[in-house]
């Protein structure tokens, strides 16, 4: 038995989406911007796939710029609000410190180049105050953006109060919302939101290739420098075999949307309540405010990655926050944002399911992971410190 | 694969695992801030050869791995030979450890003097702080891929 | 019958290719950062890709950096090279005319951020002249960028001495070897080559992928921020059902170069035979030095467009430098840079072979574009002054 | 697809093409360098009514549709109704020209009256410039796609 509970760090391509691609492959091998037939038809698979997308996320298909993922749509948006802000002199942007690296990292680069940057910090709960976004805005202000939902703890922000905000502030608004797509509802124009990053690996789309919407209106600059695909905006041939597979694949999510949301919060909470029996450990992030398939646990006086292997030794893959996964000393910046200490903040677990998940995989890792955890705990002075009373408990 | 076999057999099992009651020497060295802390205990009879070894770890696999292979190369030897265990022979016996992994060598090494460096205060044998110092100092690679 | 006769555009993937996507699609779905054993398998396969990517161009595993295709190689590598120029005072890039638009743009974007760009000329022939190069570099020269084979014309540039007159001139040396990779001999080390961009859909591998070479030593910064792939150059999840695809026909490419160049070579070389027997028309670029697939030809008193389409309705893919296939009204810049008039650059033909074609396909195009030259001609009141004498011919 | 079946049809099957010996006007509009010339001649009877045309087209398959679509839209008309033709017209009776293709349309429009002005020309018939100024101007979108 293997039970992949890693779908937040990508998902299996679904067979649609492989199906997809594969008759792509075959039989829509010319370029789309070639003049002969071949060419064409692939020009309207291409259309096709733009349509689908948008209707997907409630845009225009013209607003949909088809990029290589989410990580190129979090740069390319970012920069060009930032580069068009600085235009009119603005050159101040806001975003919060739960962001994921593509933007951050973004973030940082401006911020050496000359921008300034606040980052919000979020509540316990991991979600930000629409009130502190508010407070940040200044007239200077050239772009917003805060994530749809987080990849680590799945915190859901609130995107449409904070979209409304930024439109009446008239300040450019844009949403990672990498881990919401597919996952939950949204739509752009009812929510006001102006740029919007998205992946197609992580509902069940392939790797590789993502979307960026940008609403009519607001000026979009090229990362990707070159030939006129993307309406001139993002250089390259078009990736088809993959967009159409991602666009196949969203497809799917949003006509499922509704019912996998309901299986996967079950088993969410199902794996959660099993979970709490731990002793000294916490869910991390809000309770219901999360994202039907994130479960993320930090248990006091183990460390991540050693969790990690032996999970995967019983058949379970999953993810944590600890630093040894990364290479880094410091432990995740969401799971720090959060206000967990630095060595707490080391025994993380995240486990994010979908809806091909059975009950029996969930009660297995609810098995699993207190057996994993007891014989961790055995082995760690940390926990000898612990139980001896020599330190006090993080978590009660 | 992150980790060599050897690895994960010493993650996996780790050899000397457990406490010690009567220790001659503890080592603890690490924070749980960075995410490794290992102790190590070591029984070191009068001839100066450790009879016994004992580690627990709190880290990464590497951190648990490395604990453990460092104990089996110092038990049986003595004090002496055992300060000379560099953290480059544990990586070697390892078959190898990610670069960003290197300081979890770094830390078994260090636990091993700490150890005897005790047991030295314990019994006020002299001893040269030279010899105690840790053979090489990994990078800490600060690289922060975070979560996918 | 369909011949596709516009490999230079996009080739059709193999079935090597396709098979190594499939099967990684569907097996290799974890993600190479996560430590479970979905994605430490995930991590072998990408290793291996890179290795077998190294291995066709004569590079080391560690000088690979994946990336989305040819045109984000090319920015990286440009924009990377210009800024680490500009931090040592280095403010001077040397490239051609007749460089791909993702170079020419990225030039033209580093000039208005205050860069000096120095575009050669290229001959009458298509091919840049090794002293242009050598009296165009300067004390103060960041980076010269010019590509192995011309798109276009298929010209094949005098590499191997460019590259070894910039190692020492102590100058970086970056190739665009979109076109030649897979088709050319290459081994970066012995050509003295410093950066190298290819891109997986020329040589029978998918879209959406492809590589940046970028010797040792040389440094090289982020076109997109954000996780650590790639050595922490290149950020987003990595394409790995692409980046296996292109590996496998990579390595299937260099494993039959001899073979398929021979094959293609004498289809060409049928071709341009064939074609040459066309009044008032000319083969474009170097009879010789030129890649074993390129047959580019003008004829006068046409246009491009109409004789794309009307080969297209014959069942024969093409594709022409006319302006009227990209919108603009200016033709190809390659086709203006070797010389051609505009009037007579907008009637050019170029059919680019690969080696499942068979001298069947090669006879029939040969009999097909003079009829459909003529019917244009007849119908072009362009040609009638020419027969009339209103006007002179430019080709003889 | 990049045309319409429209566009195709009249591209593959123009209407009213070839030369004509005793034209009453013939108009020749755009220039090779730009990839367009249009010629246009027209017989006009003693009513003022155009009673046929023919045209040849140096040209993308637009610029060839489009004259063929208004060959078709102004043969039997009079000449006034003829310099009524509007480009807008041409791309609708085409069901729809590309963005950047609708300079073909302009220059099918400007080739109609160009001819008739010839014709005015001939004839010595006094006319006002404004009717036979083209009625809309597309962008010329400068796009440089290139080849791939
Ligand atoms: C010479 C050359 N450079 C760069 C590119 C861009 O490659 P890609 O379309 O994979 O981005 C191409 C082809 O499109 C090319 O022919
Ligand atoms: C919130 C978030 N943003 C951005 C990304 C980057 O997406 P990609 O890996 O497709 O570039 C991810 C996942 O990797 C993510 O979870």
């Amino acid at each position: 038995m293997y039970i992949y509970a890693d779908n937040a760090a990508t998902t299996k391509p679904s067979q649609t989406a492989i199906d997809a691609m594969v008759s792509c492959l075959k039989e829509v091998y010319g370029n789309p911007s070639s003049l002969h037939s071949a060419g064409q038809k692939a020009a309207e698979v291409l259309f096709q796939a733009r349509v689908d997308v948008a209707q997907a996320i409630g845009a225009d298909f013209n607003e949909i710029y088809f990029t290589s993922g989410g990580s190129e749509a979090d740069n390319q948006a970012i920069r060009s609000a930032a580069l068009t802000g600085a235009r009119r002199g603005k050159k101040h942007l806001v975003s919060t410190k739960i962001e994921h690296h593509a933007v951050l990292h973004t973030l940082d680069k401006l911020e050496n180049e000359g921008f300034e940057v606040t980052l919000l910090e979020v509540g316990p709960d991991g979600i930000v105050k629409v009130e502190d976004v508010e407070k940040a805005i200044r007239p200077d202000t050239a772009l917003v953006t805060i994530m749809y939902a987080n990849n680590e703890i799945g915190t859901i922000q609130p995107i449409t109060e904070i979209a409304a905000l930024c439109r009446e502030k008239k300040v450019v608004f844009h949403t990672d919302a990498v881990q919401a797509v597919g996952h939950l509802p949204i739509n752009v124009h009812d929510q006001q939101i102006d740029m919007l990053s998205l992946s197609g690996h992580k509902f069940h789309g392939p790797r590789g290739v993502g979307a960026l919407y940008v609403r009519k209106g607001i000026p979009l600059r090229n990362l990707i420098e070159g030939g006129a695909q993307e309406r001139g905006k993002r250089a390259g041939t078009e990736n088809l075999p993959a967009i159409v597979g991602m666009a196949a694949a969203l497809k799917e999510a949003v006509a499922n949307m509704e019912e996998n949301s309901k299986t996967v919060t079950a088993l969410r909470d199902r794996l959660i309540k099993g979970l709490s029996h731990i002793d000294h450990s916490r869910l991390n992030g809000d309770p219901v405010k999360r994202l039907p398939g994130n479960v993320n646990f930090v248990f006091e006086g183990i460390e991540g990655e050693s969790l990690l292997l032996l999970l995967d030794d019983k058949g379970i893959a999953a993810s944590s926050g600890s630093a040894c996964t990364s290479g880094s000393l410091d432990p995740s910046h969401v799971l720090l944002s959060i206000g967990l200490p630095h060595e707490v903040a080391h025994g993380s677990l995240r486990l994010s399911l979908d809806e091909s998940m059975t009950e029996e995989e969930i009660d297995y890792i609810v098995n699993a992971v207190p057996e994993v955890v007891a014989y961790l705990r055995d082995i760690s002075p940390v926990w000898e410190d612990l139980v001896k009373g020599d330190k006090d408990y993080v978590i009660q | 694969m992150l980790y060599s076999e050897k690895v994960m057999d010493h993650f996996r099992n780790p050899r000397n695992l457990g406490k010690m009651e009567d220790a001659s020497g503890i080592g603890e060295v690490g924070n749980a801030k960075c995410g490794d802390i290992m102790k190590l205990y070591l029984k070191i009879d009068d001839q100066g050869v450790i009879t016994d070894v004992k580690f627990n770890t709190f880290g990464c696999g590497s951190a648990i791995a490395s604990t453990s292979m460092a104990t089996e190369m110092i038990k049986g030897k003595t004090v002496q030979e055992a300060l000379e265990l560099s953290n480059k022979a544990v990586v070697e016996a390892l078959d190898g450890l990610p670069s960003h992994k290197l300081h979890c060598s770094v830390l078994a090494e260090e636990a091993v003097k700490a150890a005897v460096k005790d047991f030295y205060d314990r019994n006020g044998i002299p001893y040269d702080e030279k010899t105690l110092a840790a053979s090489d100092m990994a990078e800490h690679a600060h690289d922060e891929s975070g979560l996918l």
